[in-house]
């Protein structure tokens, strides 16, 4: 029998899986900062669900309050990560991180 | 007083950073140095006064505004912590002296000051948290600074390899946070002491901790992982390139550490501390192999950071089997990571020279080195010493511990592994030494260019380093006394 | 602290504080330079004198001793009589050296680097000799390994790095073995002590016989490159691009008999009966009886006069390697005799290759037509060193020689009579022709006349201290059989009375 | 004799050469030096006289130095002292190339000979003995057209025999030390010290050196190396030889055989020689060959040895004094404008070697006849019949020797004259008087019951028939001179061992080996490489590379996420 709990776990560590093969396939580094975000959204899913491993209606408060900080952790380290990638991009004239990721990054017209 | 400030030590010893941190940015040129200096000579005392604390009163715990778990932050130091702290400490003090002058004040550098206090405060709650959320927090913090100094000097490769460096960070973080979660649902806490108790081997305790440690051995630049590791430090500035290799990664490995040898028996997951053990000595032989290939100077230190990484991933399969040889394989991976940081920095910060009086670091151009900059040449090769893991260095008792372990537990071939990664280290090491002695190379470089003779401060930091490594191998009794305290069962079975 | 005590410390110590001056003093200072190092090496001498004489007065068995503990591991000194003796000869020969270098080095660059290198080996070598543990032994003869790379790479140009490398190449993977070896018996054994006659429990070789066969071939594998065993010997020619005094002392004296040294303790004080009893001890005596031949073939033909003295040493050093190998305490005696004895000799010859080198600018043995007018004393030293280590008596080598011969009737090994008779005869074969080019050949047209009018025939401070070594080794010889001489002394050690 | 002298004396005595040849080293008193050599063997002859029997352990000087003074050291130190007392005058009498040098060498070989008759432990005699076989090597290459063969050839049978020597040495060494070594030890030292001290001798086999040598060392020195310094190894076997010891016997049959092959093998091929101091030197063979033959006798039987140390001593004291005279002879012969009276004068040691009656050489005959009629069965009777043939042939060769010598100008030698001729043939003089008075005049017993004997009609006889017969046949080869001079000079001094040599020599010629400073190759060029990698991609570059790729890196993260959770569902 699938909890809600096991429910919310599965479909955050699908979110993840899809996050983590756009990090891999996605030569642009705007699709890698976004898939990130994607795979973090995932965790947070898995966070949340777990709050109710506390029987009764009043949920867990501790993986809210993680979620809370993950959140302002991953928009913290995605801005620097923008920045970052857009210094790259003035720098270079193109914002990916291999050299072989630029043909890539050409082919799917980024 | 003196009571309070041993009660208040393990808050003070990342409040005094952190404070010191804003200061440095909000003061600007001309007073960041300063600062930095302040917080450095008050931090390394306070990390001093922690290891003694605990030698003498055993673990030390701490509330933060007197709020316990689960919603308040704990702070737990134990020997382990106390002696990562400390060698953070002496790092961290040396580095911000060799800084002064090596950045001086210019402007493009300024950003280097806040960061790096930044990151001394993260590593000291990383090294101090009780809690695997809180560490969580710790890593990001640590690895968000890491990432912004690699990218101070604002080269391109220096940027890209941030880029890569971050997003790697980024997506360990996560695997970690992932695991975490799990642990959570399953064992319903985050403090290690209590998940100490109720962790069980079941699927959601399997599967955090394969999680939290795919994430960690990718922050750790473990082999087949390292991808991100030799842009990043050899493209950094070097003092940056010395904490990362000497602190940073191993902020990541201390909580492994934790969590297999802590919190979870090994002896519950035994493939796993097997598979580690590999992935460590492929990390040794691959990266000594590569360390070997290189031909500028910093990429074969950050290679070889690769290859040292491996030792420390021994301890897992040493000491899953608990023990005498447990007790041994902790001294030795706790002894390695605390002399290879304080060799590797040295080497960092003795390359820095190099790079500054050569103007390249091009390995076949530094002929002469040893005329042109004896006390550099010198620091560079007695941290080379520790390197190899000769005696008398820390390197030395650390391989010695692990040998023995490896043979006390009945597995010889770790042992084979290590003496291999010493003569492996042996020639990239001479790789660069030999060089030094050289004398047909001088007329090759642009000497108007050279700065001329390095600061007493940089040579001596670099120096103090190398030196400090190789008087662990005679008088590192302390040191192996501190990490006993409150050292986790499994390896506290038999005092060496 | 006894003084016995004090005086190993300051053994050890000296050198190294001596390197610590010297690179603080730099390049520019140089009188003070000379001047430190001449006290260090005098306070050194006097310490090694010291604790010679401590292990000298001691009870058997109860040696002065001073260390300190880290984990399971003593770090530790004592003062044994098998110590003191490698240590007077390290520490007398550096005291000389240093005159010598002081002569041969003036107009060298780097020499700051190169003295505090050079005390630093001559510490490690002391520290080797009067290491009380085998892992104290393992700290200083690594210490050695590393602190002779700089002085062998000290010319800086391609042919000295790729000597260097080559030195390396076999240092350092001796080293793993050496620790392997060392780590492996400290798990068997616990921790190793040096004791005469064998520290090893015996009920090891029946429980763990194979475990101490191979920990034994690691140890010799280690030591053996030091001790320029075949077939790890290949270094040591190699090595002959250092300058003068690094090939005179360290590889003559210091680092070579570091490894001969240490093959004693271990066969000696480590394995003691076990040896003979696993059979490894023959094998070794085999290998260093094959080593004696090799070198001295390889020594026949070589024009670089510094080659053939350093093929030459690979056979002497297997000389004492042999004796200790060899169940026979005359041949022991023999061997560890050998230890001063070839010091006192090697030294005198490599010094001369020094002295001829700077003064006339000869480095082939095919420009020696002749030298002994332009340079008859230095000349003179030479030959008679070189007397000595064909076994011509009185000169040290017959002493050792002969011990030895008399240990292999004792052992009852015939062959072994068979390998020094061979050796004689190639070792005269490839000396006999020096003495005979430089005192019976004419001489070049510039050096007919002697020396240059109303000067010496060299640079005084090279001159002196090879007559003075050279007539050591006569001494030595002369007077083996004297209280005190290293052959009493080495007769001692291995518990023989000498029969005169 | 006195009996409160100390043995050491005698030692001390016969180390005075040391002295001189010390001084002869220094510049400063080199000449004044020079000039004490004819006095530095004198201390010796008297202590030879003077100090009486007895032995003293010198523990501290090499390995311990036993100090003996007994009949048979007291022979062979008086022998020596004579000879290089003679010598040294004669060297002096003549010049010689730098002769500071040559008196120096000359006295450094005369001590090491004169302390070897003193001592009697192993270790001592071997250090005396090389320190007089090796300083001879500079007499040997002092002057002269043909020094180097001569060197040459000398110092490699030196160094044979001195490693064969101290080989053999250890086992009588380790025997002092009262270690019993075991049979087979046993004899194979007694066959070292046999086949080392028979180099010096020149027994058959290892004889290849003292022609040439002979030939090219100056006449003074000559004399001393033929007469003295050779017989030293007749002291030595004396010394070492285990006479007594039953494991020796089973040598004795070889050792007499090969003494005798020597006996015949010197005469057959020395009169074929064209040099007379290679006809001397073929005489040494022959005549040592005849010492051999008693040591081979003493060595069968335990009872016999001393009567075979007794006929070697005696034997050997006056083949040294005759062949020493032979030498100075030749010389003086060579130089002279009397030649005729010189070569008379010649006669008499060449008659004393051959056995003629009245000579030094029909008492040693006596003696050596006394030993050879001990050997065992069958030996006896061969020793009787061909040791007089072998002295047939010593007369031959005398003869071919004197014939040398009477016309040598005529064969073209170009000897210089020069240097003062009445001290030189006063040198001679005194040499001459040895050789007639030795044997008349030695105090022992069994030699002046010797001396007696040889006077006896019978012995006269004996000693007589093969002098006579010799003549004889050597008067027939000179008038058959057509046929006999085919085989004049077909076989070369120092016969088989001229490729020997030459093998010797290539083996201590030096290569040219490559020079250390040789560049290897080019040096690398120097790249720069923005990812601050190796420029050169092989194997490893390659796959480190694909490691540093992202996509393979992040996969291997998940794949390493995937193993870990793949082990641990294995629980």
């Amino acid at each position: 029998m699938v909890s809600q709990t096991d429910l919310y776990t599965l479909a955050g560590a699908l979110l993840f899986v899809i996050g983590l093969y756009g990090i891999i396939t996605r030569p642009h580094l705007l699709h890698k900062i976004l898939a990130l975000n994607i795979s973090s959204a995932g965790v947070f899913f898995v966070l949340v669900g777990i709050a109710r491993r506390v029987p009764g209606p009043t949920p867990d408060p501790l993986p809210h309050a993680m979620v809370l900080t993950g959140i302002v952790v991953t928009v913290s380290s995605t801005a620097f990560a923008l920045a970052l990638a857009k210094r790259i991009y003035t720098d270079t004239g193109v914002a990916v991180l291999d050299a072989s990721d630029i043909e890539a990054e050409e082919r799917t017209g980024g | 007083m003196g009571d309070w400030v041993t009660q208040q030590l393990p808050a003070l010893l990342i409040l005094v950073p952190f404070t010191a941190a804003p200061f440095a940015y909000l003061l600007g040129a001309g007073y960041d140095r300063q600062t930095a200096l302040l917080s450095a000579a008050l931090t390394q005392p306070l990390a001093a006064f922690l290891a003694l604390t605990v030698v003498q009163e055993g673990p030390v715990r701490y509330a933060i505004g007197g709020w316990g778990g689960p919603l308040g932050i704990e702070l737990a130091a134990d020997g382990f912590s106390a002696t990562m702290v400390l060698v953070t400490s002496v790092v961290g003090l040396l580095v911000t002296v060799y800084g002064l002058r090596y950045f001086g004040d210019l402007e493009r550098y300024r950003f280097f000051w806040p960061l790096w206090l930044f990151l001394w405060g993260s590593l000291n709650a990383l090294f101090l948290s009780a809690d695997i959320f809180n560490l969580y927090v710790c890593l990001e913090l640590v690895s968000m600074s890491a990432v912004a100094l690699v990218g101070l000097t604002l080269r391109r490769e220096a940027l890209v390899a941030a880029m890569r460096y971050m997003l790697a960070a980024i997506l360990g973080s996560l695997f970690y946070l992932l695991g975490v979660a799990l642990f959570y649902g399953a064992f319903g806490s985050v403090d290690m002491a209590t998940l100490r108790e109720t962790v069980r081997p079941d699927v959601a305790g399997q599967a955090g901790l394969a999680l939290m440690t795919a994430g960690l051995v990718l922050k750790t630049a473990l082999f087949p992982l390292h991808f991100w590791l030799p842009p990043a430090h050899s493209n950094a500035a070097s003092p940056v390139s010395a904490v990362l290799s000497a602190l940073v990664v191993k902020g990541s490995f201390f909580i492994l550490v934790r969590l297999w040898i802590d919190v979870a028996q090994p002896e519950a997951f035994p493939g796993a501390s097997v598979v580690l053990g590999v992935l460590g000595s492929s990390a040794i032989v691959w990266g000594s192999v590569q360390a070997l290939r290189q031909e500028r100077l910093k990429m074969l230190v950050a290679y070889s950071t690769v290859a040292q990484i491996g030792y420390l991933f021994l301890l897992f399969p040493l000491a899953s089997g608990g023990g005498q040889a447990a007790s041994d394989a902790w001294v030795g991976g706790i002894f390695h990571a605390v002399s290879h940081a304080l060799a590797k920095s040295a080497m960092f910060l003795a390359a820095g020279i190099v790079l500054a009086r050569f103007g390249h670091d091009r390995l076949e151009g530094l002929g002469g080195l040893s005329r042109r900059a004896p006390v550099t040449a010198m620091a560079f090769g007695l941290a080379g010493v520790t390197m190899m893991g000769l005696p008398p260095s820390g390197g030395f008792i650390a391989k010695w511990q692990l040998i023995k372990a490896s043979i006390g537990s009945g597995q010889w071939w770790w042992a084979v592994v290590v003496v291999a990664g010493g003569l492996l280290a042996a020639a990239y090491m001479f790789r660069v030494v030999g060089p030094f002695f050289a004398r047909e190379a001088e007329d090759l470089d642009d000497s108007d260019l050279d700065p001329g003779p390095s600061p007493v401060t940089m040579d001596g930091a670099a120096l103090a380093l190398a030196l400090g490594a190789l008087v662990l191998g005679v008088a590192g009794q302390p040191l192996i006394d501190l990490i006993m305290v409150g050292a986790p069962a499994l390896v506290a079975g038999v005092t060496p | 602290m006894s003084w016995e005590g004090a005086a190993l410390l300051m053994a050890v110590v000296a050198p190294f504080a001596t390197a610590v001056g010297i690179f603080a003093l730099g390049e520019a200072r140089e009188r003070a330079r000379s001047a430190v190092n001449l006290i260090g090496a005098a306070v050194t001498v006097v310490a090694v004198l010291a604790c010679a004489t401590a292990a000298w007065s001691a009870e058997p068995g109860r040696h002065a001793a001073v260390g300190i503990d880290l984990l399971d591991i003593g770090f530790g000194l004592k003062a044994d009589m098998l110590g003191a003796l490698f240590a007077v000869v390290a520490g007398v020969l550096w005291l000389i050296t240093t005159v010598y270098a002081t002569g041969y080095m003036s107009h060298a660059s780097d020499r700051a680097r190169f003295f505090g290198f050079f005390s630093i080996c001559v510490g490690s070598a002391i520290g080797i000799a009067l290491s009380k543990n085998l892992l104290t032994f393992f700290v200083f003869y690594e210490t050695l390994t590393l602190a002779t790379y700089p002085l062998v790479v000290h010319s800086g140009t391609p042919a000295a790095l790729r000597g260097g490398r080559t030195y390396l190449m076999y240092a350092l993977p001796a080293g793993g073995a050496l620790a392997a070896g060392v780590v492996w018996l400290n798990l068997l054994a616990g921790p190793v002590e040096f004791a005469a006659g064998g520290s090893l429990d015996p009920a090891l070789a029946a429980s763990h016989p194979t475990a101490l066969v191979v920990i034994f071939a690691l140890l010799m594998l280690g030591l053996g490159v030091k001790a320029a065993l075949f077939p790890v010997h290949g270094w040591l020619p190699a090595a002959m691009v250092a300058p003068a005094p690094v090939s005179s002392l360290l590889h003559a004296v210091a680092v070579v008999k570091a490894g001969v040294f240490g093959i004693a303790r271990v066969v000696l004080e480590v394995y003691g009966p076990l040896g003979p009893e696993l059979g490894v001890t023959q094998l070794l005596a085999a290998l260093a009886g094959f080593t004696i031949i090799f070198g001295s073939v390889r020594a026949l033909a070589q024009d670089d006069l510094k080659k053939r003295l350093a093929f030459s040493t690979v056979a002497q050093l297997s000389y004492i390697t042999l004796g200790v190998a060899l169940a026979s305490p005359i041949a022991i005696a023999g061997g560890l005799a050998h230890l001063a004895h070839h010091a006192a000799m090697k030294i005198t010859m490599f010094f001369t290759a020094g002295a001829v080198a700077e003064e006339v600018k000869a480095y082939r043995v095919s420009e020696f037509d002749g030298l002994g007018r332009r340079m008859p004393l230095t000349m003179a030293a030479f030959s008679l060193a070189a007397l000595g280590i064909v076994g011509v008596p009185p000169v040290a080598g017959f002493a050792s020689k002969w011990l030895l011969g008399v240990g292999a009737v004792d052992a009852g090994t015939w062959w072994v009579i068979a390998v020094l008779g061979v050796s004689s005869v190639l070792n005269a074969a490839y000396f006999f022709p020096i003495i005979h080019r430089a005192w019976f050949r004419e001489p070049k047209a510039e050096w007919a006349g002697g020396p240059p009018t109303g000067q010496p025939e060299g640079d005084l401070r090279m001159v002196v201290p090879l007559v003075v070594t050279s007539l050591l080794g006569l001494a030595m010889g002369l007077m083996a059989g004297a209280d005190l001489s290293p052959a009493s002394w080495a007769s001692a050690v291995a518990g023989w009375g000498l029969p005169w | 004799m006195v009996s409160w002298l100390p043995t050491w004396v005698a030692l001390a005595a016969a180390l005075v050469p040391l002295a001189v040849a010390g001084g002869c080293a220094l510049p400063r008193v080199r000449d004044a030096a020079r000039r004490l050599v004819p006095l530095a063997a004198l201390p010796a002859l008297a202590a030879a006289v003077l100090v009486p029997e007895g032995s003293a352990a010198i523990g501290w000087l090499v390995t311990g130095v036993t100090v003996q003074v007994d009949d048979t050291g007291r022979a062979f130190l008086a022998l020596s002292a004579m000879i290089w007392t003679a010598a040294a005058l004669y060297a002096a009498a003549r010049p010689v190339e730098r002769p500071a040098r040559f008196a120096g060498w000359f006295s450094l070989a005369m001590a090491g000979n004169l302390a070897l008759c003193c001592v009697s432990d192993p270790a001592g005699f071997y250090t005396f003995f090389a320190m007089m076989a090796l300083s001879t090597y500079a007499l040997v290459v002092h002057e002269g057209p043909s020094r180097r063969d001569a060197g040459r050839a000398y110092i490699v049978f030196t160094v044979a025999g001195e490693a064969l020597l101290v080989c053999g040495l250890f086992v009588a060494g380790a025997a002092a030390a009262g270690i019993a070594p075991g049979t087979t030890l046993a004899v194979a030292g007694t066959v070292l010290v046999l086949l080392a001290f028979g180099i010096k001798i020149g027994a058959l086999g290892m004889h290849g050196w003292m022609p040439l040598a002979y030939r090219a060392t100056p006449p003074a020195a000559a004399a001393a190396l033929a007469g003295s310094m050779s017989t030293a190894g007749v002291l030595g076997l004396l010394r070492f030889l285990p006479g007594g010891d039953p494991a020796a016997a089973v040598l004795s049959p070889a050792v007499m055989a090969l003494g005798l092959a020597a006996a015949f093998y010197g005469a057959i091929v020395g009169v074929t020689q064209t040099q007379p101091r290679v006809v001397l030197a073929y005489s040494s063979i022959s005549q040592f060959g005849f010492v051999t033959v008693a040591l081979g006798v003493g060595l069968a039987e335990p009872g016999v040895w001393l009567i075979a140390v007794s006929a070697a001593t005696v034997y050997g004291v006056h083949h040294g004094l005759a062949k020493a005279a032979l030498f100075l002879g030749e010389d003086v012969a060579a130089r002279s404008r009397r030649r005729p009276a010189a070569l008379a004068a010649l006669g008499l040691p060449a008659f004393a070697l051959a056995g003629a009656p009245l000579t030094s050489g029909a008492v040693a005959k006596i003696v050596l006849k006394e030993a050879t009629a001990v050997a065992p069965g069958v030996w006896n009777d061969a020793l009787e019949t061909l040791l007089p043939v072998a002295a047939v042939g010593t007369t031959l060769l005398m003869a071919r020797f004197l014939y040398l010598v009477a016309t040598r100008e005529a064969a073209g030698s170009q000897e210089p004259a020069g240097g003062r001729d009445l001290p030189a043939a006063a040198a001679w003089g005194l040499l001459l008087a040895a050789v007639a008075g030795a044997l008349w005049l030695w105090p022992a017993e069994e030699v002046a019951y010797a001396a007696g004997k040889s006077l006896t009609a019978h012995y006269v006889w004996l000693a007589a028939w093969p002098v006579v017969l010799g003549t004889a046949i050597a008067a027939v080869a000179w008038a058959a001179r057509g046929l006999s001079g085919r085989f004049v000079g077909v076989v070369p001094p120092g016969d088989v061992y001229a490729p020997v040599l030459g093998w010797a020599a290539r083996l201590t010629a030096v290569r040219d080996e490559r020079p250390y400073a040789v560049p290897k190759a080019a040096a690398v060029p120097v790249a720069s490489s923005s990812t601050g990698g190796p420029t050169q991609l092989d194997g490893a570059g390659a796959i480190e590379n694909g490691l540093l790729a992202w996509a393979t890196a992040i996969s291997a993260v998940a794949a390493l996420t995937v193993l870990l959770l793949l082990l641990a569902s294995r629980v």
